[in-house]
């Protein structure tokens, strides 16, 4: 209901405004029509679609710090403006209700979810990733050479540590995550590429 | 601004409905509940809620398939019924060429609905207001193009004067038929000439669109002849009832001077 | 591709399709998967360029094609091959090209073999090949002998030659399902129309024979003269929107960002590593250590090079067979990024088996993803499964800084638009968050295990307690130690020596020189009208917008076709000079010297590979002391695991048998994971999944979005009319769909768009089931990937979702 | 009962007429709001707007059909014999109708004898019956467009129009033949008392009279 009222308000937007002229209120003599636009003093910012590939530009509006309206960005040479319906809704990610409002944890055996805060997000992940990397540390392999003979070698591997990166997040976060999981002790990094 | 045109080209168009999002996010119109109805298509019709859409039709004849798209939305005709159907003044057209809805003066009383050829405007049972596209005229008065031609990444929607636009739909048009015999414009002879011309690979009654809309004979007798003419039977009536009470009453007078009232 | 080219990525752009003369979309859903593709091609055809689709459906790709193949999921050699053997038989081929540009004269080992399905060299215990009979025939100085025609039957032409000469017409006909002269149009289509482009992505690469198919798309591109052009090329489109980057920062097993292989427990030292992977590698090592470990990275300590987990070669998942190892029980926690498993990774059962034996998983999303909650999944009862989670939500694309790069591997940089909804985290402070937690609780630790943790160079602060990913794409540029600032460019970094330069993944030095950020180029201008756009945004490598671009020009080093000039040697200055920037090894180098002739620079032969060999360049002749070893320029080819020239092998679970050896039915060195396999009898049908316009892969996203779910509310099996009416089945109905691995039932789609296929002489069925959907999500819906199978492409670890075999009755 | 009276129309025809009268007039104005945009900017206004104006249609529309039918079921009979008279047209009627303009405008004419109603009053009857059925129908089907077919309802908008021209016709011109016009006076009070004068009775109605007072003996 919220949303067909916002609907009305935005059609009222779009009437004819009569606009009167200086003589007088001849209104069919004047009827001078003029259409607002909703992106009237909004900042455009640009960004790049989160689907596939293509890397095509979006264009943000932004008025107050809230998005008002998001389309295709014209000055991007890949879609000139053009964005398929995936893109074309994405405005509708940024208020979805449906969006975690905090971090979520989950205990052994439980049913449900329990709100938790980012400190204790952070915190917990980070003991529990000491504590499993300390438990699964390999710090050698006993490998065989070409020439057939056994050598310890160092593998500091934190074994029972995998990660699985992604391809939806930034070439910094992606980067990151990468350089993370190799400073941590596990080569185990594999991501959605693979399939 | 002068007269504009959108080359709905549907040889071109890949049924990938940003256009009906683009107009939901330009408009913001909440998205509505569907079920598959057939293909890939889960919009039935336009809606108050859904202003445009794209309906798929598959053909599979003499081992070749076809998947032919179309693009439904206000056609924005040059004479438009729902504009001559509206009874509260609140359909107007501009010099572009759209046929708007001016929300304040709507009364959602649906008489443009019934009598729009395609079944395009949709009344918004609880606002009591009827909606459909409004061709983006705010984006296209303000230079921007409108949101589902803007959106449209194969190409299938151009935007400009119609002369240009008849002239790539000609060029279009003769390069399809050579495949698609039947492949034909559609809208320019239609209600006056609409302002989304389309070009169409089958004839349109496979789309199941009428073949040749026009104002259909119950609002010419309505609108033309019943409402203009019609209503001075009552004018007339009344005053045949004016002239009776001035007449009798002057010839009972004259009779009365000659002899009695017979009546009374 | 990287076999073949030297780089595995997609050659040209989205804006250079504009520039093609036709198209081959084979594996490739582009107008819904890859919308945007759709503006390129269509300004091409507007310009008369020609359509070709193959594809196991009548896709929304395929309504557009002038030229529509129905062909049986997994059989895409066998019709190529049979183009590639008609393009030599009918001498089709540009034979400049082919002589330049490929390997076509270099002669092949007299010990390589190809009989009865199998390459020489296979060893049936490990189910792997040993690639040595795979090589050329060197001379004394370890460089290929070089026939002086194309008609000595030992080079490799002749070897392709008679490879191929098994894929007629008639045989690809009867494996594929598509009619002999069909195949014969596409050939003719294709090769008439040149520049020629093909397009590929999951259609191809989910296979066990993904990296062979795209293989033959490579050496018919190199017979055809098509790489390296503008309007040519093979594009990979690829899934995601930062899949190459994610590629390029090497979230993946085997390397380390900027595909630096990853050391293995045989590498203990730099040295070896060095001797292993010689300089090419060797040097951008040295710059990452000194990116990751900073002041700490020394030579005298190897820069750090101990502190690097070691790979064992005998312990190496893939991402399909990480749930199966959690199900051995070697992971105990797991961090799941940004990737909805439990919908996308196949064999469901096998991935809900791995995830409950965890101890901990940490899931980081926009939306609580079905793999965060696998716990609750609808048959499941929470109680019994002991796995701690802890789901992080995270801020959306629009509400961080960052940089992507797309398929045509442009880094385009993107500024915060909005702050995040609900006080939602961006990735990168998640992680960086974790890590330093993970520090401090490590803090003082005397541990050797802790030092690379503690010796890390981890300072990303922007200032206001969040982590600047601009910081972080510095550090990816990298500094010079010489001139204390960013690297200025690609070529700083290639001209500095080694252990003077950093740089977190060497082929991004350059996108951040200093005070620019040339992610952030926003100039479109284009004023050769090719769609080069090189002022916009930044291509690695080096800005290069159409790779290999120096094969556009003939032996004088002119452009061979004056419409679409991308590069040309300039007499006068001496230097490669052009529209887009010249991939060559040295700009100073005209066509007339070795490095001024090659175009494909990456390989160690610096040509076009038809054939696979295996090969190092630059291996010396005689011994080096030991201490000047890491300058050695040795540079080895990327390998195809599973042979140098590709074969057709039968889909892992196939209704028929391998009419070209029936005694090798399948890819020999597939990696099977999954444990149940259906036989024809009992599953008659075969199962192709993909992806709708509508949705995005897993659908963690898309599914919640109302625009999306109203446009396509449903998941559905598309059948065709005769299957339709073989189980008793209305468009619309419930269809159960099965197969060994489990069952789903959803809505049946009956169409026409599927036909019903003659393979060899047998009438078969294929269905098609898009796999978007989960049980979570504004649009809940069964699984797809619950009937699909885990079987590997030995090379690329891709799984065969492609094709599996299924039974289909009225639910 | 006054001798000099005769009833004319049971309480339930009375009813049924004034309630029509009523909600006619309402319907009439309100509907002309949206017959006609220049009705409409002048009168709707005066119904608080068009959707006001629509709304008052809409329930002065169920009333329209529920008063002739509540009518109906209370005096069948009644109902019965009315239109047995009004739809037996005769030789009577139609003189009576060639030559009433002339009585209409105040001529002396000689007028055949007449039944309860006369021709004027049966042709007013048929054409006012048929347009109301025919309004209400057209009507609903304009109310609830989305169950008819889109041909059908576009048709009842000029039926709806032309219906509503006849019906007005109709009533102007019998309210003023019932109230205003001096020959027919009388018949104003048969509709409004129940009763009329007995020799107007004998004089407009002598073939009714005569039955009634038949009867009555």
């Amino acid at each position: 209901m919220n949303v067909t009222r916002r609907t009305f308000l935005k059609m009222t937007g779009l009437s004819v405004v009569a606009v009167a002229s200086g003589l007088g209120i001849n209104l069919s003599v004047a009827e001078a029509r003029a259409y607002t636009l909703k992106l009237e003093g909004c900042t455009k910012i640009p960004s790049i679609c989160h689907f596939c590939s293509g890397g095509c530009g979006l264009l943000l509006h932004i008025k107050d710090g809230k998005l008002v309206h998001l389309e295709g960005d014209p000055d991007n040479p890949i879609n000139e403006g053009a964005l398929c319906p995936k893109a074309a809704s994405l405005e509708q990610v940024a208020y979805s209700e449906v969006r975690p409002k905090t971090p979520l944890y989950r205990a052994p055996g439980a049913e449900d979810w329990q709100e938790i805060s980012w400190d204790e997000a952070i915190e917990r992940i980070a003991k529990k990733a000491v504590e499993v990397r300390d438990k699964t540390w390999k710090s050698t392999d006993e490998i065989t050479t070409k020439t057939g003979e056994k050598k310890i070698v160092p593998a500091n591997r934190a074994e029972g540590i995998a990660v699985i990166g992604s391809a939806e997040i930034d070439n910094e976060e992606s980067y990151m995550l990468s350089k993370f999981s190799r400073l941590i002790g596990t080569p185990f990094h594999e991501h959605q590429a693979r399939i | 601004m002068t007269k504009r045109m959108v080359f709905v080209d549907t040889s071109l168009c890949t049924g990938c409905k940003a256009c009906s999002v683009a107009c939901k996010a330009w408009n913001d119109l909440p998205a509505e509940k569907n079920q598959l109805i057939t293909s890939y298509q889960a919009q039935a019709s336009t809606t108050h809620n859904t202003w445009t859409y794209i309906s798929m039709h598959e053909k599979y004849e003499n081992g070749k398939m076809e998947w032919l798209m179309f693009k439904h939305q206000c056609y924005h005709c040059a004479e438009p019924s729902c504009m001559k159907a509206c009874p509260a003044e609140a359909i107007y057209q501009t010099d572009s060429g759209y046929t708007i809805i001016d929300q304040n003066k709507c009364i959602g009383c649906g008489y443009c609905v019934a009598n729009c050829p395609w079944g395009v405007p949709k009344t918004d049972p609880e606002l009591k207001k009827t909606f459909k596209c409004t061709g983006c005229i705010d984006r296209v008065e303000n230079g921007l193009l409108p949101a589902c031609v803007a959106t449209c990444q194969p190409g299938a929607l151009h935007f400009g004067e119609p002369e240009e636009m008849k002239q790539i739909a000609e060029v279009r048009l003769a390069e399809v038929k050579k495949d698609f015999p039947k492949a034909q414009l559609y809208g320019d002879k239609a209600m006056g000439g609409t302002t989304y011309l389309y070009l169409l690979k089958e004839e349109p009654a496979f789309y199941g669109l009428p073949e040749n809309p026009t104002t259909s004979a119950s609002l010419v007798v309505w609108k033309d002849w019943v409402q203009p003419y019609g209503i001075w039977l009552i004018p007339i009536a009344l005053g045949a009832s004016a002239v009776s009470f001035v007449t009798t009453r002057i010839i009972n007078s004259m009779s009365k001077s000659k002899g009695g009232d017979i009546h009374g | 591709m990287s076999p073949s080219f030297g780089r595995g990525a997609m050659t040209n752009s989205w804006q250079d399709m504009g520039n093609s003369q036709c198209f081959l979309i084979a594996g490739s859903n582009c107008a819904e998967n890859h919308p945007i593709s759709m503006k390129w091609i269509n300004r091409a055809r507007a310009k008369g360029a020609k359509m070709i689709v193959v594809d196991p459906r009548f896709t929304r790709t395929a309504a557009q094609a002038d030229v529509y193949a129905q062909i049986r999921p997994g059989t895409d050699i066998a019709y190529l091959g049979a183009m590639i053997n008609y393009y030599i038989e009918n001498k089709l081929y540009d034979e400049f090209y082919v002589l330049n540009f490929t390997n076509a004269l270099l002669k092949v080992s007299k010990d390589y073999k190809f009989e009865d399905g199998l390459f020489s060299g296979f060893n049936p215990e490990t189910k792997k090949y040993d690639y040595s009979t795979w090589a050329y025939q060197l001379d004394a100085d370890n460089k290929p002998i070089k026939a002086t025609s194309l008609d000595d039957p030992d080079c490799v032409f002749q070897k392709l030659k008679e490879h191929f000469s098994r894929y007629t017409f008639d045989v690809a006909a009867e494996i594929s399902g598509i009619p002999a002269d069909k195949i014969k149009l596409i050939a003719d289509t294709f090769a008439e129309n040149r520049p020629g482009s093909i397009l590929y992505a999951l259609g191809m690469t989910q296979h066990t024979t993904a990296v062979q198919g795209i293989r033959c798309y490579a050496i018919i591109q190199l017979l055809l003269g098509n790489i390296g052009k503008a309007g040519g090329g093979v594009q990979a489109l690829r899934g995601e929107p930062n899949v190459q980057g994610s590629t390029d920062m090497a979230n993946l097993i085997a390397n380390l960002p900027g595909y630096l292989p990853y050391p293995t427990n045989a590498e203990v030292t730099l040295h070896d590593y060095a001797v292993r992977y010689g300089a090419v590698q060797h040097k951008p090592l040295v710059a990452l250590l000194k990116a990751w470990f900073g002041k700490n990275a020394t030579a005298e300590n190897d820069y750090g090079y101990g502190w690097l987990p070691k790979n064992d070669p005998t312990n190496m998942p893939t991402q399909v067979e990480f749930f199966n190892w959690m199900d051995k029980g070697q992971f105990k926690m797991l961090f799941n990024w940004g990737s909805n498993s439990t919908v996308s990774i196949p064999d469901r059962k096998m991935v809900l088996r791995g995830l409950s034996k965890l101890e901990m998983l940490v899931v980081a999303d926009v939306f609580e993803i079905e793999t965060a909650q696998f716990w609750r999944e609808p048959g499941v009862d929470p109680k019994s499964i002991q796995t701690e989670v802890i789901f992080l939500p995270a801020a959306f694309v629009y509400e961080k800084a960052g940089s992507m790069t797309n398929s045509s591997r442009l880094v385009q940089w993107k500024e915060k638009a909005l702050e995040p909804l609900n006080g939602c985290w961006p990735d990168l402070d998640m992680i960086d968050r974790i890590f330093i937690k993970m520090r401090e609780l490590l803090a003082g630790s005397t541990d050797p295990k802790d030092e690379p943790i503690l010796k890390a160079n981890w300072d990303y602060d922007d200032g206001h307690g969040e982590a600047s990913p601009l910081k972080v794409l510095q550090e990816l540029n990298g500094y010079n130690d010489n001139t204390g600032q960013l690297t200025a460019s690609l070529g700083e970094y290639l001209n500095a020596p080694i252990g003077t330069v950093s740089t977190g993944c060497w082929i991004y030095a350059g996108v951040t020189p200093p005070g620019k950020n040339l992610a952030d180029r926003r100039n479109n201008t284009d004023p050769t009208g090719l769609g080069l756009h090189q002022e916009y945004a930044y291509a690695w490598p080096g800005n290069i917008r159409v790779l290999y671009n120096r094969a556009s020009c003939d032996a004088n080093g002119q452009p061979v076709d004056p419409e679409r000039k991308l590069i040309w040697w300039d007499a006068a200055s001496g230097t490669w000079t052009g529209n887009d920037n010249p991939d060559v090894a040295d700009k100073t180098k005209g066509p007339d010297t070795p490095e001024g002739k090659m175009a494909f620079r990456m390989t160690p032969e610096g040509v076009g590979r038809l054939f696979a060999a295996s090969y190092t360049s630059g291996v010396p002749t005689s011994p080096v002391p030991a201490d000047s070893i890491a300058a050695i320029p040795t540079r080895g080819a990327g390998m195809t695991v599973d042979g140098p020239l590709p074969e057709f092998y039968e889909p892992i679970e196939s209704p028929t048998t391998n009419k070209l050896h029936p005694n090798v039915q399948n890819n020999p060195c597939a990696k099977i994971v999954s444990t149940e396999f259906g036989d024809p009898e009992e599953y008659p049908y075969v199962l192709t999944t993909y992806g709708v316009c509508e949705h995005f892969c897993a659908g963690g996203i898309t599914r919640n979005i109302p625009y999306l779910n109203e446009i396509m509310p449903e998941p559905f099996a598309e059948i065709s009319k005769n299957l339709a009416k073989k189980i008793g089945v209305k468009d619309g109905d419930k269809v159960e769909i099965s197969s060994m691995r489990g069952k789903v039932v959803v809505r049946a789609l009956v169409t026409d768009r599927l036909q019903t296929l003659n393979v060899n002489g047998k009438e078969t069925e294929t269905i098609g089931m898009p796999w978007s959907w989960g049980f979570a999500s504004l649009n809940p819906g069964p699984s797809t990937n619950t009937v699909t199978m885990a079987a590997l492409d030995p090379g690329a670890g891709t799984p065969e979702y492609k094709c599996c075999l299924v039974n289909a009755r009225r639910a | 009962m006054d001798k000099d009276r005769v009833v004319r129309f049971s309480g339930s025809a009375r009813f049924a007429h004034w309630g029509h009268t009523v909600t006619f007039l309402v319907l009439l104005f309100t509907g002309l709001i949206l017959f006609s945009p220049a009705v409409g900017r002048v009168l709707a206004p005066v119904f608080g707007g068009y959707v006001n104006a629509s709304t008052i249609h809409k329930v002065m529309a169920v009333f329209f059909t529920i008063i002739p039918l509540i009518a109906l079921v209370i005096n069948f009979r009644g109902f019965l014999d009315w239109w047995k008279d009004v739809f037996s047209f005769g030789k009577n009627d139609i003189k009576f109708l060639m030559k009433f303009p002339l009585e209409f405008f105040g001529f002396k004419v000689d007028l055949p004898p007449q039944s309860k109603f006369n021709g004027g009053e049966k042709m007013n009857s048929v054409i006012t019956t048929t347009s109301c059925v025919l309004l209400a129908l057209s009507g609903y089907v304009m109310w609830f467009k989305d169950a008819f077919s889109p041909t059908l309802v576009q048709w009842a908008y000029p039926i709806h129009g032309i219906c509503m021209i006849l019906a007005t016709c109709m009533v102007c011109m019998h309210a003023y033949l019932g109230s205003f016009h001096p020959g027919s006076g009388e018949s104003f009070w048969g509709m409004w008392k129940g009763t009329v004068r007995s020799d107007w009775a004998a004089h407009h109605h002598a073939k009714w009279y005569e039955e009634v007072t038949k009867s009555q003996n």
